[in-house]
C-alpha cells in the first residue's frame, strides 16, 4: 500500500475555481494532490463537480465554455493550465470521458487505434492485443461501428482507448457506469494491475463508492464544488457517515432498497 | 447626379469601367469648365452590387440630397425605380438597358432610354444579317443565347416578331446566372448548327460563351453579341480564340477622340481619375462617359429652358425631353463620330435606336467598327413598344400624355 | 449509330467531363467535412482566392495596390515581372497554407465543439470576408488565367470518332486534363485518409471534437492540415475553372454546382465526390440537352439538385456517405 | 406454484394481475449480428420485471423491440391480449408504453419543465389554431397538464431545477428528469433502461423509492434493466436473464440467483 | 437595483407561462410596442422606411418563419428565397386577378399558398436529415426560381418577366405602389408582424412548440415518446412557409414594388435570413427580431460610416464592408454561438445577480 505522505505528488490542484458560461460557478476552491503511482478516488454525489474537476485538469473545459478562473494546476512541477489537451496527452495525462464518447462512425478497432495517436513506437499492435485480452467482447465486435455497440461495449472501448496511449496518468470518469457487475470488478482489477505493473497513476471519479474505495489508495469527497473530506481509502471506508451515505450500510449491514422508502434527508457537511 | 454603381459582386467587371467613365466625364466638366453652366456637378457614388435592395437603399439615401437623375445600370433596379421616380418626379436615364417600352414617353413620363434599346439592338442585328445575306434570311437558323433573367429575355419577343417577317428560325437557349458552365448549350449549338448566334449576356457568361464557341470552332464572325456582350472583359480572357467575334455598339470606342486630350490634362494627370484609372478607353468606360455626356447635355438644355443654372429634377426632365444632340455638337464635345445624333420629344424617349457593329481583333486587342450606324426596323418595333407600354399603363392606371 | 444516339453519347461524355470539374470543387468540401464535420461553404471563395492569387503572382501584380494607392496617393500596379506558372503555383500553395493557419488560429479554434450549423455559418462569414479581402488585394476586375493548359477541341478524338461514326465527338482538352488531375487527387487523398494515422484522426475529429481532444489528437494540427489540403484542392479547381472563364467573383459560385455532387456522393466520401460528379454532370447535361428545350431550358441549376434529392430519398446518406447512426 | 393466469398477491401485499404483455419467440438480427435469439417471456400487470445480463446481451435491444423502435425479424409481441401489428414507435407510445433511455435522451435545448411536458404530448388534444390564438382549450389544457406535471415534479423532488435547461444538469439529475418525462405520460407500462447508472448508493435509494412508489401508487407495470444486483434483487418480482441474445434464466430473484447458468455468465460470484 | 426577480411568486400556472414573467421585461415590452405604434409612424421618412424599417419588419417575419423551422424544429432550410418567391408571385397573381379584394387577404392567402408548397418540399425531410436536408432544400430554391422565371403565366406574360405591384389601398391609404407614404408602408408591415409574432409566440410555448423542439433535439427519442414525426415536421414546414410566404408577398408588394425572381429571391436571400436567425438566436422569437435588425442595419450603418463619414471610395468601402460583415459574423458566433438572444439572457442573469457576482 502506498503511503500518500511519503511519495511525491505528481499532480497538484490548488484551490481552483471553475465558471461555466461566465456565470455558473461550479467549483469553489478545490484542492487535490495525486501521488505518483497511486490510485486516487474522487467521490461525490450528482453534480458535485467531479467531472468538472477532471476536465479542468485535462483542459477539456474550453470546449464547453468553462474556464478555470482561480488557482493552479501543476503536473510534475509544471503549470499545465494553458496547455492544449493534445500536449497534455503527450506529457502522459489522458482522460476517459464520462458517457463514453466513442467515435461512432469508426470501428471498434479504429477507435482503439486513435488512442495510440500520439505514439510513435512500434508496439501498438502488442497493446491492441493486450486490450483485446482484457476485453474479449471487443475482439468479437472489432469490425463493427462503435456507434452500434451496446452501452457497456462502448465503455470498454473508451477505457481500452485510453490504455492504448500508454499514459503515465489516467483520469477515469465513472468507469463502472453501465457495466455488468463482474466486469466492474474486472475493470478495477485492470486498473490495479496496470497501476502496479506499469506504475500508471490513476485519478478516478466514481459513484460506485464501494468498489472505488476498495481499490483506491486515497480518496477525496466532493460536494457542491468543495472538497468536504479526504483521507486514505481505508479510513474513509470506516467513517460512519461515508458508510451510511456512500456505501449504503447501516449498523445492520446492507439494507434492502425496498426498505428505504421513508423520507430522509441526507446529512450535509456544509449547510 | 448620383452614380448608382457596382464595383463588387458578380458583375463588378462590367460595373467598374462604366462607373469610372461616368465619373471621369463629370470630373472633366468640373475641372475644365467649372461645371455645367457654372454649376459644379457632384456625383456621389453608391454601391449597389447589382442588388435591387441595395439599389433601393441607394435611391432613398441619395434622393433627398437633390438628386437630378438616376442611371443604375441594372435592368432589375430600373424596373423597381420606375414607379418610384414617377412618384418622386426624378428622371431615370437608362441608355441601352432597362425597360425598353419606356421609349414611349406618352406613358413613361420620367424615364428616358435613348439613344437605343434592346429591341433596337435585336432589330439592328437582324438587319445586319439581312445585309450579309443579300436581304434574305428565310430558312436560316439563328440561335439566341441569353442570360436567363429579365434582361436576357428582353429581345425574345422582337426576334420572334422579326422571324415571322423574315422567315428565319429562332432557337432560344437560356443560360442561368452566372453562366460559368455552358457545355450543354454549346453542344446544342454544335448539333443544331445554327447559321448565326446572337447573345444577350452579362458578366462572366459572355467570356464563357465566347470561349465555348471558340472551343467548338463555331465561326466567330457569325456570332454577334449585344452591346453588353461586347467589351474587352468578354473577349480578353478568351485570348486568340475570340478573334473575329462581333458585337453591337451604340458608340465608338478607343482613345482616338479629342476628348481624351482634355481628360488627360484635367483628370488623369491631376490624379482625379475615378477608380484605379486603368479602364480608360475601354468599351464600357466609353459607355459610362457617353451616359454622362448625355446627362450633362440634358442639364445644359434644362438650364437653358429654365433660365437659371441651379435646376431641379423636374426641370431636368424637361431638358431630357427637349434634348437634341447633333453630330456637330458631338464633335464640339470632342467625340466626333462617336454616337448617333438624336432628338427627343415628349412622345419619344427612345431615340432612333441606331447601332454599329464592331469586331474584335485579338492580335491587336482592339475592337474595330465594321459598319456605320444601322437603323432598326421601327415598323416592327413601334407596335411592340406601344403594346407593352399600354399594358403598363393599364396596370398602373396611367393616362397618356403628349396628345 | 443513329444521330440521336451519337448526340446523346457526346452530351453524356461532356457531362462526365463537366462532372469532373464539379468534383474538383466537391473534393474540398468532402475533405473538410470528413475531418471536422464542418460544412465549408467558403470552399468556392477559397477557389476564387487561390485563382486570384495565382494570377496576381504570375503577373507580378502589387497586392493591395488599390488600397495603397488610395491611402498614399501612389500609382502602383505591377512589380513588372512575370513569374513562370509553376513558381506561381507553388507560391500560391504557400499562401493557402498560411490561410489555413490563420483560419485555424482566428476562427476554428474558438469554435470547438459547437453544433455543425454554427460552424457552417462561420464558414459563410469567412466566405464574405475572403471575398472582400481578395477583391481588395487583387482588384475586382476580370483576369485571364493561363498556366499553359491546353484548351479547346481535342483533334485526336474528333478525328478518331469521325472515322468511326461519321461524327466527330467534341471533347475539350481542358476537361481531359481536369479528369487526369482529378483522378490523381482522388487516388492520393483516398490513400491518405484510408491508410494513414492522420486519416483515422480526421474521422475521429469529425465524430466528436471533445473525445478527439481527450485522446491527444491536436485539433489544431488536423485542421491546419486539412484546410491546407482543401486550399490546395481549391487552387486546382480555381486553375481549371479560371482557365475556362477568367478569374473574377463568379468563380466562387461554382460552390453551388458542387453541392448536389456532394449530396449525391455523400459528404464523407472522397470517391463519392467523383462518382457523384460524374452522375450529376451526365444527368444534367442529358436532361438539358433532351428535355431542356421542351420546357424552356436553363434547367441545369435545379435539375442537379432534384436528381440528388431523388437519390437521397433512397439513400439518405448519399451513395457512399457514412450511414447516419440512429440509436437510442 | 401460484395461479399464474389470473395473477396473485405478493408477500408484501401487492396485487399482481394477469399477463399484460407477452413476447413470443423474438429474434432480432443486425446484418450478421444476432442481438436477440428466439426469446419469449411475459410481463404481468403491476409487476416489476427486471432484465439482466452481461454487456451486449441484447437487453436494450429488447426494450427497443417493445417500444417499437426495432422491428424483430421473427416473433410476435402481444399486448393486452392482442397481437400488436407493425407499428411506428409513436403509435406504441399512444398505447400507454413509455420509457427512459440508457444513453440519456432528453431534449437538451428545453428546460426541465418543458421536457416533462413533452411526456404529456400524447394526452394533449388542442388544435393548431387554438394553440396559435392561445384561447380557450389551449390555455386551459396547458394549465391542467401543468398541474399534473407539477405533481410529478414534486414527487421526484426536482422543484428547484424546474426552469433549468437540461443540458446543464449533472448526469444523475438528468436520469431523474427522464423518469419524470416517462411518468408524465401516465403509462400502463414503463420501461427503464439502467435508471441508476452513474448514481451513488444514496441516489440509488432515492430512485428505488420513486420506482416503488410509482408501481404502488399508480399500479404501473415496470420493466427494469439494471446492473446493480442489489437493486434488481430487492425491487423486482421476476427477472429475465439474457446472455448473448439468448434467455438463460427467468424467475423470481431467488430462483435466478441460484441458477448456475446465471452465476456463470453474469454474476460471477453468488450475490447475496 | 431595478432588475428584480427574487424568488418565484407566481400563484397560478397560467401566470407562470406568461410571455414576460418578469415585470420589468413586461414594462419594457409595452414601451417598445407603444413607440413602434405611437411614435415612429409620425416621424418616419422615406429613407428610414425604405432603407431600414420596412426591410427590417419584413425580414423579421421571414426570420420568425425560418426560426420556427430551423430554430424550433431543427430542419435547416436553404430554400427560404424560393419560398419567399412563392409568396411574392402568389400575391402578384392574386392582386392582378382579383383587384377588388383587400390586399391584406391577398397577403395572407399568399402565405397559405406558400404553406402548401412548403409542405410539398418538406416531405423529403422525413428521410433526409441535417446538412443533406439543407442542401436538398436548395432543390426547392433553384426549382422555384426557375419555374417563376420560365412560366410566363406567373408574370402575366410581361416582356421581361418582371412583376410590378399595382397600387392597392387599405382604408383608403395606398400600401403598395409608388404613391404609398412611408408611414403607411411601415404600419402595414408592423401590424402584420405584430400579429404574426404573437401567434408564433403562442405556438412555440405550447404543445406544438414542444413537439417541434423535441424533434429538433432528438428526433428518435421524440418519436418514441409519442411525437408523430410526419405531422410535426410538416406542420413546421407549413407554418414556417406561411410566414416566409407572407414576408415574400410584402417584400415584393410593399417594399420593392417590382421584382425579378432570380435577383430578389435568389440563394443569397436564403443565406441572409439564415444568418439573421443564427446571429439572433435559434429557437427564439426575440432572436429573430434582433437578428433581422442586425443584418439590416449593419450594412447601412457601415456604408454610411465608411462612405459618408470617412469619405472612402465606394468600391473600397464595399469591399471593406464585406470583410467587416464577414468578420462580425464570425466574431459573433465565437462570442456567443447561441446568438444575441442568449447574450441577452446571460446579461439578464448577470444583472439579476448584481451586485453580488455568483
Ligand atoms: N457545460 C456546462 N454549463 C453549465 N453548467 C454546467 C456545465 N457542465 C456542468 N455544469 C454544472 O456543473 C455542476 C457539476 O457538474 P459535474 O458534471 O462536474 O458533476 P459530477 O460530479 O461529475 O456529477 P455526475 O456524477 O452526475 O457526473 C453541475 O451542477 C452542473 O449543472
Ligand atoms: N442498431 C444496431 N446495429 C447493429 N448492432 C446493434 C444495433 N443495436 C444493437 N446492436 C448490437 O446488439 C448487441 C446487443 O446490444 P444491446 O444494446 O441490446 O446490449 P445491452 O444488453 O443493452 O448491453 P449493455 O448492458 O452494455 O447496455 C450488441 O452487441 C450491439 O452491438
Ligand atoms: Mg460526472
Ligand atoms: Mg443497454
Amino acid at each position: 500500500m502506498l503511503d500518500a505522505a511519503k511519495t511525491e505528488s505528481l499532480l497538484e490542484v490548488n484551490n481552483i475555481e471553475v465558471i461555466y458560461n461566465h456565470v455558473i460557478l461550479v467549483l469553489k476552491g478545490v484542492s487535490l494532490s495525486v501521488p505518483k503511482g497511486g490510485i486516487t478516488a474522487l467521490l461525490g454525489g450528482n453534480g458535485a463537480g467531479k467531472t468538472t474537476t477532471l476536465k479542468a485538469i485535462s483542459n477539456l473545459l474550453h470546449s464547453e465554455r468553462g474556464e478555470v478562473t482561480k488557482g493552479s494546476i501543476i503536473y510534475r512541477g509544471e503549470r499545465v493550465q494553458d496547455m492544449s489537451p493534445a500536449d497534455l496527452v503527450k506529457k502522459g495525462v489522458i482522460q476517459v470521458m464520462e458517457g463514453r464518447h466513442c467515435f461512432g462512425h469508426l470501428t471498434v478497432e479504429d477507435n482503439l487505434l486513435t488512442g495510440a495517436y500520439t505514439r510513435t513506437d512500434r508496439e501498438v499492435a502488442k497493446d491492441l492485443e493486450m486490450v483485446y485480452h482484457y476485453f474479449p467482447r471487443l475482439k468479437e465486435r472489432r469490425k463493427s461501428q462503435a456507434g452500434y455497440t451496446s452501452g457497456g461495449e462502448q465503455q470498454m472501448v473508451a477505457i481500452g482507448r485510453a490504455l492504448m496511449s500508454r499514459p503515465e496518468t489516467i483520469l477515469l470518469d465513472e468507469p463502472s457506469m453501465g457495466l455488468a457487475p463482474q466486469l466492474v470488478e474486472q475493470i478495477f482489477e485492470i486498473v490495479r494491475a496496470v497501476n502496479e505493473k506499469e506504475g500508471v497513476t490513476f485519478l478516478l471519479a466514481e459513484q460506485n463508492t464501494n468498489v472505488a474505495l476498495r481499490y483506491a489508495h486515497y480518496g477525496y469527497i466532493l460536494e457542491n464544488g468543495r472538497v468536504v473530506m479526504d483521507g486514505p481509502a481505508a479510513d474513509l471506508r470506516e467513517n460512519p457517515d461515508v458508510k451510511e451515505f456512500y456505501l449504503g450500510m447501516s449498523d445492520k449491514g446492507r439494507k434492502s432498497f425496498r426498505d428505504v422508502r421513508s423520507y430522509r434527508r441526507r446529512k450535509r457537511w456544509l449547510a | 447626379v448620383p452614380n448608382l454603381s457596382y464595383r463588387t459582386g458578380p458583375y463588378a467587371p462590367g460595373g467598374i469601367p462604366y462607373a469610372d467613365g461616368f465619373n471621369d466625364y463629370f470630373t472633366l466638366l468640373n475641372e475644365r469648365d467649372g461645371g455645367i453652366g457654372g454649376e459644379k456637378v457632384v456625383n456621389p457614388e453608391c454601391e449597389t452590387a447589382y442588388n435591387t435592395e441595395k439599389g433601393v437603399e441607394c435611391y432613398e439615401a441619395t434622393k433627398g440630397s437633390g438628386a437630378l437623375v438616376y442611371n443604375p445600370l441594372s435592368t432589375g433596379i430600373t424596373y423597381q425605380l420606375i414607379p418610384k421616380v414617377s412618384a418622386d418626379g426624378i428622371p431615370l436615364y437608362t441608355p441601352g438597358y432597362g425597360r425598353t417600352s419606356a421609349a414611349n414617353g406618352k406613358i413613361f413620363e420620367w424615364v428616358f432610354n435613348y439613344p437605343a434599346n434592346y429591341w433596337d439592338g435585336a432589330s439592328v442585328a437582324i438587319k445586319y444579317l439581312l445585309d450579309q445575306n443579300g436581304g434574305d434570311l428565310s430558312g436560316k437558323r439563328i440561335a439566341l443565347v441569353y442570360h436567363n433573367s429579365a434582361y436576357g429575355k428582353e429581345p425574345i419577343r422582337t426576334l420572334q416578331e422579326l422571324s415571322k417577317k423574315h422567315g428565319y428560325e429562332l432557337i432560344e437557349i437560356p443560360v442561368d446566372h452566372p453562366g460559368q458552365e455552358q457545355k450543354s448549350q454549346w453542344l446544342q449549338i454544335r448539333r443544331d448548327k445554327p447559321d448565326y448566334v446572337l447573345m444577350w449576356g452579362w458578366g462572366v457568361m459572355n467570356a464563357v460563351a465566347i470561349q465555348e464557341a471558340a472551343n467548338i470552332r463555331y465561326p466567330m464572325e457569325n456570332f454577334i453579341g449585344i452591346w453588353w456582350s461586347g467589351s474587352e472583359n468578354d473577349v480578353l480572357p478568351v485570348g486568340d480564340g475570340a478573334n473575329g467575334y462581333k458585337s453591337l455598339a451604340m458608340h465608338g470606342t478607343g482613345m482616338d477622340y479629342p476628348v481624351y486630350g482634355d481628360l488627360k490634362t484635367y483628370v488623369y494627370d491631376t490624379g482625379k481619375a475615378s477608380g484605379a484609372g486603368d479602364q480608360v478607353g475601354s468599351v464600357l468606360y466609353s459607355r459610362g462617359m457617353y451616359a454622362a455626356l448625355v446627362i450633362s447635355e440634358a442639364i445644359r438644355k434644362a438650364q437653358e429652358l429654365a433660365g437659371h443654372s441651379a435646376i431641379t429634377a423636374a426641370e431636368l426632365r424637361n431638358g431630357f425631353e427637349a434634348l437634341e444632340i447633333t453630330e456637330a455638337r458631338m464633335a464640339e464635345l470632342g467625340l466626333p463620330n462617336f454616337g448617333q445624333p438624336f432628338a427627343a420629344s415628349c412622345a419619344d424617349h427612345g431615340g432612333p435606336g441606331h447601332a454599329l457593329i464592331q469586331q474584335w481583333d485579338a492580335a491587336a486587342k482592339k475592337w474595330n467598327l465594321i459598319t456605320g450606324f444601322i437603323a432598326p426596323d421601327d415598323e416592327v418595333l413601334t407596335p411592340l413598344v406601344m403594346e407593352d407600354s399600354a399594358a403598363f399603363a393599364a396596370e398602373n392606371a396611367i393616362a397618356e400624355r403628349c396628345n | 449509330m443513329p444521330d440521336q444516339l451519337l448526340y446523346a453519347t457526346e452530351a453524356a461524355l461532356n457531362g462526365l467531363m463537366a462532372g469532373v470539374l464539379y468534383s474538383l470543387v466537391a473534393l474540398g468540401f468532402v475533405l473538410i467535412f470528413k475531418a471536422s464535420g464542418i460544412f465549408n461553404y467558403a470552399q468556392g471563395v477559397l477557389a476564387l482566392f487561390a485563382a486570384l492569387t495565382l494570377v496576381g503572382f504570375q503577373n507580378g501584380q502589387v497586392p493591395f495596390a488599390h488600397l495603397i494607392n488610395a491611402v498614399f496617393g501612389t500609382d502602383l500596379h505591377h512589380f513588372g515581372w512575370q513569374l513562370p506558372a509553376l513558381v506561381a503555383i507553388v507560391l500560391t500553395a504557400g499562401v493557402m497554407v498560411a490561410l489555413a493557419i490563420v483560419i485555424e488560429r482566428y476562427v476554428l479554434k474558438h469554435l470547438v465543439n459547437q453544433p455543425p450549423i454554427i460552424l457552417f455559418m462561420a464558414t459563410i462569414g469567412m466566405a464574405y470576408f475572403l471575398e472582400g479581402f481578395g477583391d481588395i488585394m487583387w482588384g475586382a476586375d476580370i483576369k485571364k488565367l493561363d498556366v499553359g493548359l491546353p484548351q479547346g477541341l481535342n483533334e485526336t478524338i474528333d478525328a478518331v470518332t469521325f472515322e468511326a461514326f461519321g461524327y466527330g465527338f467534341f471533347i475539350d482538352n481542358l476537361d481531359i486534363v481536369a479528369s487526369v488531375v482529378a483522378a490523381l487527387l482522388v487516388i492520393s487523398l483516398t490513400l491518405f485518409s484510408q491508410y494513414s494515422k492522420q486519416g483515422r484522426a480526421l474521422r475521429a475529429v469529425a465524430d466528436d471534437h471533445q473525445a478527439a481532444l481527450s485522446v491527444g489528437i491536436s485539433l489544431r494540427f488536423i485542421w491546419v492540415l486539412v484546410w491546407s489540403i482543401a486550399g490546395f484542392v481549391a487552387l486546382v479547381a480555381g486553375i481549371m475553372w479560371g482557365s475556362k472563364s477568367g478569374v473574377q467573383f463568379s468563380l466562387s459560385l461554382i460552390a453551388l454546382k458542387a453541392l448536389p455532387v456532394l449530396m449525391l456522393g455523400g459528404f464523407t466520401s472522397i470517391p463519392g465526390a467523383i462518382v457523384g460528379g460524374l452522375i450529376i454532370g451526365m444527368g444534367e447535361k442529358l436532361f438539358e440537352f433532351f428535355i431542356g428545350p421542351m420546357i424552356g431550358g436553363a434547367t441545369e441549376n435545379w435539375f442537379a439538385y432534384v436528381l440528388a434529392l431523388l437519390f437521397l430519398v433512397f439513400r439518405p446518406q448519399g451513395l457512399f456517405g457514412e450511414k447516419i447512426i440512429e440509436r437510442v | 406454484m401460484k395461479d399464474m393466469t389470473e395473477g396473485y398477491t405478493t408477500a408484501d401485499g401487492r396485487r399482481i394481475g394477469p399477463v399484460l404483455m407477452e413476447m413470443k419467440n423474438i429474434t432480432l438480427r443486425f446484418g450478421g449480428v444476432k442481438a436477440i435469439t428466439d426469446i419469449s417471456f411475459d410481463i404481468r400487470e403491476g409487476e416489476i420485471r427486471a432484465i439482466i445480463g452481461p454487456n451486449g446481451a441484447g437487453k436494450s435491444s429488447m426494450l427497443n423491440v417493445i417500444s417499437g423502435f426495432y422491428v424483430p425479424q421473427e416473433g410476435e409481441v402481444w399486448f393486452k391480449g392482442y397481437r400488436r401489428g407493425p407499428m411506428r414507435p409513436y403509435q406504441v407510445a399512444r398505447l400507454g408504453i413509455s420509457r427512459t433511455f440508457q444513453n440519456i435522451a432528453l431534449f437538451d435545448g428545453m428546460s426541465v419543465l418543458d421536457n416533462i411536458m413533452t411526456g404529456r404530448l400524447t394526452l394533449m388534444k388542442s388544435g393548431l389554431l387554438n394553440q396559435a390564438l392561445w384561447w380557450g382549450r389551449a390555455e386551459r389544457e396547458e394549465t391542467e397538464h401543468r398541474e399534473k406535471v407539477e405533481k410529478i415534479i414534486d414527487f421526484l423532488e426536482i422543484q428547484a431545477i424546474r426552469k433549468t435547461p437540461v443540458g446543464r444538469l449533472p448526469y444523475g439529475l438528468k436520469k431523474r428528469v427522464e423518469l419524470a418525462r416517462a411518468l408524465a405520460a401516465e403509462p400502463k407500462l414503463l420501461l427503464l433502461d439502467e435508471p441508476m447508472a452513474g448514481m451513488n448508493v444514496e441516489e440509488k435509494e432515492d430512485m428505488s423509492r420513486f420506482i416503488l412508489d410509482v408501481n404502488d401508487e399508480f399500479g404501473t407495470t415496470i420493466v427494469l434493466i439494471e446492473h446493480d444486483m442489489g437493486v434488481v434483487m430487492d425491487l423486482s418480482d421476476r427477472v429475465v436473464v439474457m446472455d448473448y441474445g439468448k434467455k438463460i434464466g427467468d424467475g423470481t430473484p431467488d430462483e435466478v440467483r441460484s441458477n448456475p447458468d446465471v452465476i456463470n455468465a453474469y454474476l460471477g460470484v453468488a450475490h447475496d | 437595483m431595478f432588475y428584480r426577480e427574487a424568488g418565484d411568486f407566481k400563484t397560478s400556472y397560467a401566470d407562470d407561462s406568461q410571455t414576460f414573467p418578469i415585470r420589468f421585461d413586461r414594462l419594457r415590452y409595452y414601451a417598445v410596442v407603444a413607440v413602434a405604434f405611437g411614435v415612429i409612424p409620425f416621424v418616419i421618412n422615406d429613407y428610414w422606411a425604405n432603407a431600414v424599417f420596412v426591410p427590417f419588419l419584413i425580414y423579421a417575419i421571414a426570420a420568425i418563419g425560418l426560426n420556427i423551422l430551423t430554430g424550433y424544429c431543427g430542419q435547416v432550410s436553404l430554400g427560404t428565397g424560393g419560398f419567399m418567391a412563392v409568396g411574392a408571385y402568389a400575391c402578384y397573381k392574386l392582386m392582378t386577378a382579383f383587384p377588388e379584394v383587400s390586399i391584406l387577404i391577398h397577403v395572407l392567402l399568399a402565405g397559405g399558398i406558400t404553406a402548401m408548397v412548403g409542405v410539398l418540399f418538406g416531405l423529403p425531410s422525413l428521410r433526409i436529415k441535417g446538412f443533406y436536408l439543407a442542401v436538398a432544400t436548395l432543390a426547392a430554391q433553384f426549382f422555384l426560381v426557375w419555374l417563376f422565371n420560365k412560366v410566363p403565366w406567373f408574370y402575366n406574360y410581361s416582356a421581361s418577366g418582371q412583376i410590378s405591384a399595382p397600387e392597392r389601398t387599405i382604408l383608403g391609404h395606398p400600401v403598395t405602389g409608388a404613391a404609398t407614404t412611408a408611414s403607411a408602408k411601415y404600419l402595414f408591415c408592423l401590424v402584420i408582424l405584430f400579429a404574426l409574432a404573437w401567434l408564433a409566440r403562442n405556438l412555440t410555448r405550447g404543445t406544438v412548440g414542444r413537439k417541434w423542439m423535441a424533434i429538433r433535439d432528438m428526433d428518435i427519442a421524440a418519436e418514441i415518446i409519442g411525437v408523430n414525426p410526419l405531422t410535426t415536421k410538416l406542420s413546421a414546414f407549413a407554418i414556417s412557409s406561411f410566414y416566409i410566404g407572407v414576408a415574400g408577398a410584402l417584400f415584393f408588394a410593399v417594399y420593392l414594388g417590382a421584382a425579378e425572381v432570380g435577383e430578389a429571391f435568389g440563394i443569397q436571400k436564403s443565406f441572409l435570413i439564415l444568418f439573421m436567425i443564427i446571429i439572433g438566436g435559434l429557437g427564439s422569437i426575440f432572436g429573430s427580431f434582433a437578428g433581422a435588425a442586425f443584418m439590416v442595419l449593419m450594412p447601412v450603418l457601415l456604408k454610411n460610416i465608411l462612405v459618408g463619414q470617412f469619405g472612402w471610395a465606394t468600391d473600397l468601402a464595399a469591399h471593406v464592408e464585406l470583410m467587416i460583415v464577414g468578420a462580425l459574423i464570425v466574431i459573433f458566433l465565437i462570442a456567443e454561438p447561441h446568438g444575441m438572444a442568449q447574450l441577452w439572457r446571460l446579461a439578464k442573469e448577470k444583472l439579476r445577480l448584481w451586485p453580488f457576482p455568483h
